[in-house]
């Protein structure tokens, strides 16, 4: 029997939009707060850019996590993107979990510019639940890794 | 079916490419270049015949079919003139020497050089990247002139710019025995000292007697309208051969889309006589 | 059936169709096609029976580009996807004389096949005009009955009712075919656990053979050009090596019809491979209807539909259910 | 001939699925498709037709053909490897049988597809007789007899019994490999079945639809005739007619990039769409009417031409069955005979 020493590291996929979160993110970065490298951001110009078709296809590619990072309700920066794309997460991660993609590989969340305290908070949690779940073994195509 | 030795010459499937290395890459016009393909460890990949095609490729970016525009007596290489107007020649055009491709072929049949071409005075027809097939041919004749009569190369293209192949065209061509090469654009440019016009009408201009066997090709259009002249001049559709294209896959008349009535292009074509042609369903 | 024959004749002669959109008999007891008649005399031909249950809304986005009206026969449920192609300017009003008309529920020849009855060479009871709860199928190994709810179409359990949502005139009368939960399947699937869940969807998705029946036939999916058409993507609609394709094609389709798909059964009923496809875009209803308030696609031609709209207070993805 | 009581086939697949890989029709949420037999397989030779036919056991939906690895602009080319292990197809039927016969036209001719051939070469088919022909069928038409179809090994259902018979040295090799659980029968035992069956044949209501007029030298008249206005219009342009066909062919070949290189597969394509032929500088069949016309030319016109005669339809009457739009071949063949009056 061979023993697995190798800690599972969770592929985490976190778009966020340029106006806020991306700029949290900076923020984070520069205040030095730490969040698991293993998170791979997309900055998108609104968190209404990401189509349902990337979360799918971040899922694809071996992702075992995605997480969709946006300004606050009210402060889009052009004015209405993320109430769209409240509505269109809120419906396909519910979809996703229809499908037995667990709850929990999906998540929805509004970051400010200033709040780097929060976007490394929630990158930290949302990798520990991941890493709670394991690997997503189904919603990948295992060609990806060949 | 062609009789010649494409897919028996190595012994994995047809549709497994070989990898090719862009030797060269010249730039005939600011839409088309000319790529140089040799084998890894030199030399040609495959022999053809003139006329046929070979499958070029790039992993992830597409595949598709093009015409090997030069001759069979080059012994060291086979190349590929190729237009920009696509996913796949978008990529093609940004190579640079050195470059792999992959290439599997050659398919199709070929222009008739060894039998009915033999010993007719000639006529070649081509406008813009339609000369990509016939140059083959061309060089063919050219390398056993005295296997063939006279040389007739009426020659058109949108501008001065766009004739490709302009270098050859002129010190080689030009000059070799018994061969007469008429150039044509479609319309005045600056610097221009040559016949303006569309190929068709100056075709009919050269008034060129009729003993010809002829071989065209360029946009479907020009080919309709230089049948049509062909015709008025007193050719018979017998003595005329063109290529046609279609989508294709496999190159092998078994994916089944480049199909026009029973006939495949790919293995059956692309060459076809004028009345053959007339003969398929206008589904081309 | 008679009368919808008369009636449309009595338009030609007044002149005001100049073609009829409806079903043409087919060669078999069940299978009859859509067609364009485009004179009274064409009409011997015309039937309107328990198999047609063939959705022509869609069929008009070709039919507004003809010259003159077009007649076009919708059921009740069909009236709903004729609503939303007219909200998204894919058929033009003008062009079309919609005469409602009655129905008793349409019949699903695979249900029969299934109950293991083969051989069919003649169908009783599937006409409109008969008041029987009783088919009576003719086959090569003798004649078989089978009770008309029997052979329904799973979507005509769920009828959302018999009203006309838009016509110009009615005619036939219709029977309430209603007796099931339109929403029992997708609860059914939300008890269960993840693994549960994935291992239901692969079973069902794993038959898909990547036809498109389903997006063809769907009133929703009338964009000119489909995204799963597109050279520039990885998965095309064909099929794949690798079967997460399946579940992408058919996640992202439901997606794109949401809120706008009026729940007509169509995808379900044309699947070759018996996919009960309406789980998805149920699911999709269902959890609009949940948290952004009931809404019914093609009620009417106006309303905006839930995922082109939204409100200061929606709920967070975090707080559903 | 020997025969083997239904009770215990369960056995046979256990035996043969032992030593080989066999596939069987099995039913799989509601629908009756060919797969891997397995403990858990619920084998159902009582439906007919299986949704897609026995071709893609040959010719499968997807199939790699290689892979390319990229290492500093550098290609290695890799063939995908071919079936090197013979398998057992259980439970064929006459007309999916004869349309192998018909893919053989196409992948066994110059030059050969390799990966179909191996296929072909390692491939033992126990084709079962049709006890209950259905309306839909229509596979006398093209000559193929549903009593006894010719595999490797010919099965008849009768009674309590499976009887099977060999044809070919593949089919004698099997038999003898399950000799432990079969017993000798004599053919007089299924002469009835194959009676009453052909009876039923002659009673279908497709039996008698005449292809009088149909052959490789009628592109001209056929592809110009206004009768495909009609029938095209109900079609969907979907690929349903394509994808249950046996003897559809047409594939498309694409690329798929994995984390350090290139698949290439080849997966079945549909006349029927809108990006066959499709190409640069445009589509030589733009509208659906060509696309509808192309599909039945090619199985009543094209393919005849190109090989003796044989037409590209073998009457499975899978289209018959499927088609969301009831569209299908044998509607095309009557409205042309209709025309001739």
């Amino acid at each position: 029997m061979s023993i697995n020493n190798e800690e599972f590291r969770p592929q985490i996929v976190a778009f966020c939009c340029n106006w806020c979160s991306y700029a949290g993110a900076d923020l984070a970065g520069s205040s030095r707060l730490a969040y698991p490298a293993d998170v791979k951001i997309i900055r998108v110009p609104c968190s209404c850019r990401v189509n349902p078709m990337f979360i799918l296809r971040a899922f694809e590619k071996g992702a075992d996590g995605v997480i969709i990072c946006g300004c606050h309700p009210g402060d889009c920066h052009y004015s209405t993107g993320n109430y769209y794309a409240r509505r269109r997460m809120t419906l396909l991660f519910s979809m996703l979990d229809y499908v037995g993609i667990e709850r929990g590989r999906t998540r929805v969340e509004w970051v400010s510019a200033a709040e780097g305290v929060k976007f490394s908070q929630t990158m930290n949690e949302f990798v520990e639940t991941i890493r709670g779940l394991g690997k997503n073994v189904r919603l990948g195509d295992l060609r990806c890794k060949k | 079916m062609c009789d010649c030795n494409c897919h028996q010459n190595y012994n994995l499937d047809t549709l497994v490419p070989m990898v090719g290395i862009v030797t060269d890459i010249r730039q005939e016009t600011p839409d088309v270049k000319t790529f140089r393909v040799n084998a890894p460890e030199g030399g040609k990949l495959f022999e053809h015949k003139p006329g046929q095609c070979a499958m070029v490729s790039v992993p992830g970016v597409g595949e598709a079919m093009f015409s090997i525009t030069s001759s069979p007596t080059n012994k060291e290489y086979q190349e590929f003139s190729i237009k920009k107007c696509g996913v796949l020649t978008d990529y093609l055009h940004d190579l640079q020497v050195g470059d792999e491709i992959m290439v599997r072929g050659p398919y199709g049949n070929n222009f008739p050089v060894d039998t009915e071409l033999k010993g007719k005075n000639l006529l070649f027809v081509a406008g813009g990247i339609g000369l990509a097939p016939l140059r083959s041919v061309i060089n063919y004749v050219l390398d056993n002139r005295d296997d063939y009569g006279t040389v007739d190369i009426v020659y058109g293209s949108r501008s001065a710019d766009d004739l490709v192949q302009l270098k050859e065209i002129q010190e080689v061509w030009m000059k070799a025995k018994d061969t007469n090469v008429y150039l044509t654009i479609d319309r005045p440019q600056e610097g221009w000292d040559g016949h303006v016009g569309f190929v068709p009408s100056y075709l009919s201009e050269l008034e060129l007697s009729t003993d010809k066997t002829v071989l065209v090709c360029g946009p479907p259009i020009m080919i309709k309208f230089v049948l049509g002249a062909l015709t008025e001049m007193g050719f018979s559709k017998e003595q005329a051969y063109t290529t046609l294209e279609l989508r294709m896959k496999c190159g092998v008349g078994k994916c089944g889309r480049c199909n026009i009535g029973s006939k495949y292009v790919c293995k059956d074509g692309p060459v076809f006589r004028c009345d053959e042609v007339d003969e398929l369903p206008n589904e081309y | 059936m008679q009368e919808i024959i008369s009636r449309l004749e009595q338009l030609f002669a007044e002149g005001k169709i100049n073609r009829v959109l409806g079903w043409k008999k087919g060669d078999l007891a069940y299978n009859p096609e859509v067609s364009y008649f485009e004179s009274a005399e064409a009409l011997k031909d015309f039937v309107y029976d328990g198999f047609c249950g063939a959705n022509l809304s869609k069929y008009m986005i070709q039919g507004s580009a003809l010259e003159g009206v077009t007649a076009i026969l919708l059921k009740p449920c069909d009236t709903y996807s004729f609503n939303q192609l007219i909200k998204e300017h894919r058929v033009d009003r003008e062009k079309v004389y919609i005469i409602g008309i009655g129905c008793k529920g349409k019949l699903n020849i695979e249900t029969i096949k299934a109950m293991g009855i083969k051989g069919i060479t003649g169908i009783k009871g599937a006409e409109i005009d008969c008041a029987c709860d009783e088919l009576t199928v003719e086959t090569l190994y003798g004649d078989k009955k089978v009770a008309y709810k029997d052979a329904m179409l799973e979507r005509c359990h769920v009828c959302k009712g018999k009203e006309h949502m838009i016509y110009d005139e009615l005619l036939l009368e219709s029977a309430d075919t209603l007796d099931g939960d339109r929403f029992a399947g997708v609860d059914a699937i939300e008890a269960l656990s993840p693994e549960e869940k994935f291992e239901f969807f692969r079973k069902e998705l794993s038959k898909c053979i990547r036809c498109n029946a389903c997006r063809n036939v769907c009133p929703a999916c009338s964009c000119r050009k489909c995204v799963f058409d597109s050279n520039k993507f990885d998965s095309e609609q064909k099929a794949n090596v690798d079967p997460f394709n399946e579940s992408m094609f058919h996640i992202i389709r439901a997606f794109h019809v949401a809120g706008r798909c009026t729940d007509c059964g169509e995808c379900s009923r044309v699947c070759p491979q018996g996919i009960p496809l309406h789980l998805f875009n149920r699911k999709f209803i269902k959890d609009i209807n949940e948290y952004y308030g009931d809404f019914i696609a093609g009620e009417n031609a106006e309303e905006k539909g839930p995922l082109t709209n939204f409100t200061l207070d929606d709920m967070e993805a975090s707080e559903r259910r | 001939m020997v025969k083997i009581k239904r009770e215990n086939l369960a056995e046979l697949y256990k035996l043969i699925s032992a030593e080989k890989s066999l596939f069987v029709p099995a039913k799989k949420a509601g629908q009756t498709n060919y797969a891997l037999y397995g403990a858990d397989t619920e084998v159902d030779l009582d439906t007919l037709k299986t949704v897609k036919s026995a071709k893609e056991l040959f010719f499968p939906q997807s199939e790699t053909l290689y892979n390319v690895k990229t290492v500093d602009n550098k290609y290695t080319v890799t063939q995908a490897e071919l079936q090197n292990e013979e398998f057992v197809v259980f439970g064929i039927r006459g007309c999916d049988l004869k349309g192998i016969e018909v893919l053989d036209k196409v992948f066994l001719s110059d030059p050969v597809d390799s990966f179909y051939k191996a296929r072909r070469e390692n491939g033992i088919t126990v084709a079962l007789s049709c006890n209950e022909p259905e309306e839909s069928c229509f596979c006398t038409v093209f000559g193929v007899d549903p009593a006894d179809a010719k595999g490797d090994i010919t099965a008849t259902l009768c009674g309590e019994y499976l009887y099977m018979k060999a044809n070919t040295e593949k089919g004698e090799k099997l038999l003898s490999d399950c000799a432990s659980l079969t017993e000798a029968a004599d053919e007089s035992e299924v002469a009835d079945e194959k009676a009453k069956i052909a009876e039923i044949l002659k009673k279908l209501p497709y039996a008698n639809l005449s292809l009088e007029g149909w052959d490789g030298t009628v592109t001209e008249e056929k592809f110009n005739s206004p009768v495909w206005e009609e029938l095209y219009k109900p079609c969907l342009a979907c690929g349903t007619c394509t994808f249950v066909c046996p003897t559809c062919q047409c594939y498309d070949i694409k690329d798929y990039k994995t984390a350090n290189g290139i698949q290439k597969y080849r997966c079945w394509d549909s006349c029927m769409y809108s990006d066959f032929t499709m190409m640069a500088h445009g589509n030589n069949r733009t509208s659906q009417l060509q696309r509808f016309r192309q599909r039945f030319m090619h199985k009543l016109v094209y393919f005849p031409a190109n090989n003796d005669g044989m037409y590209s339809c073998v009457g499975c009457g899978r289209c018959v069955d499927k088609c969301p739009a009831s569209a299908n071949i044998i509607k095309v063949i009557k409205a042309f005979s209709k025309e001739v009056d």
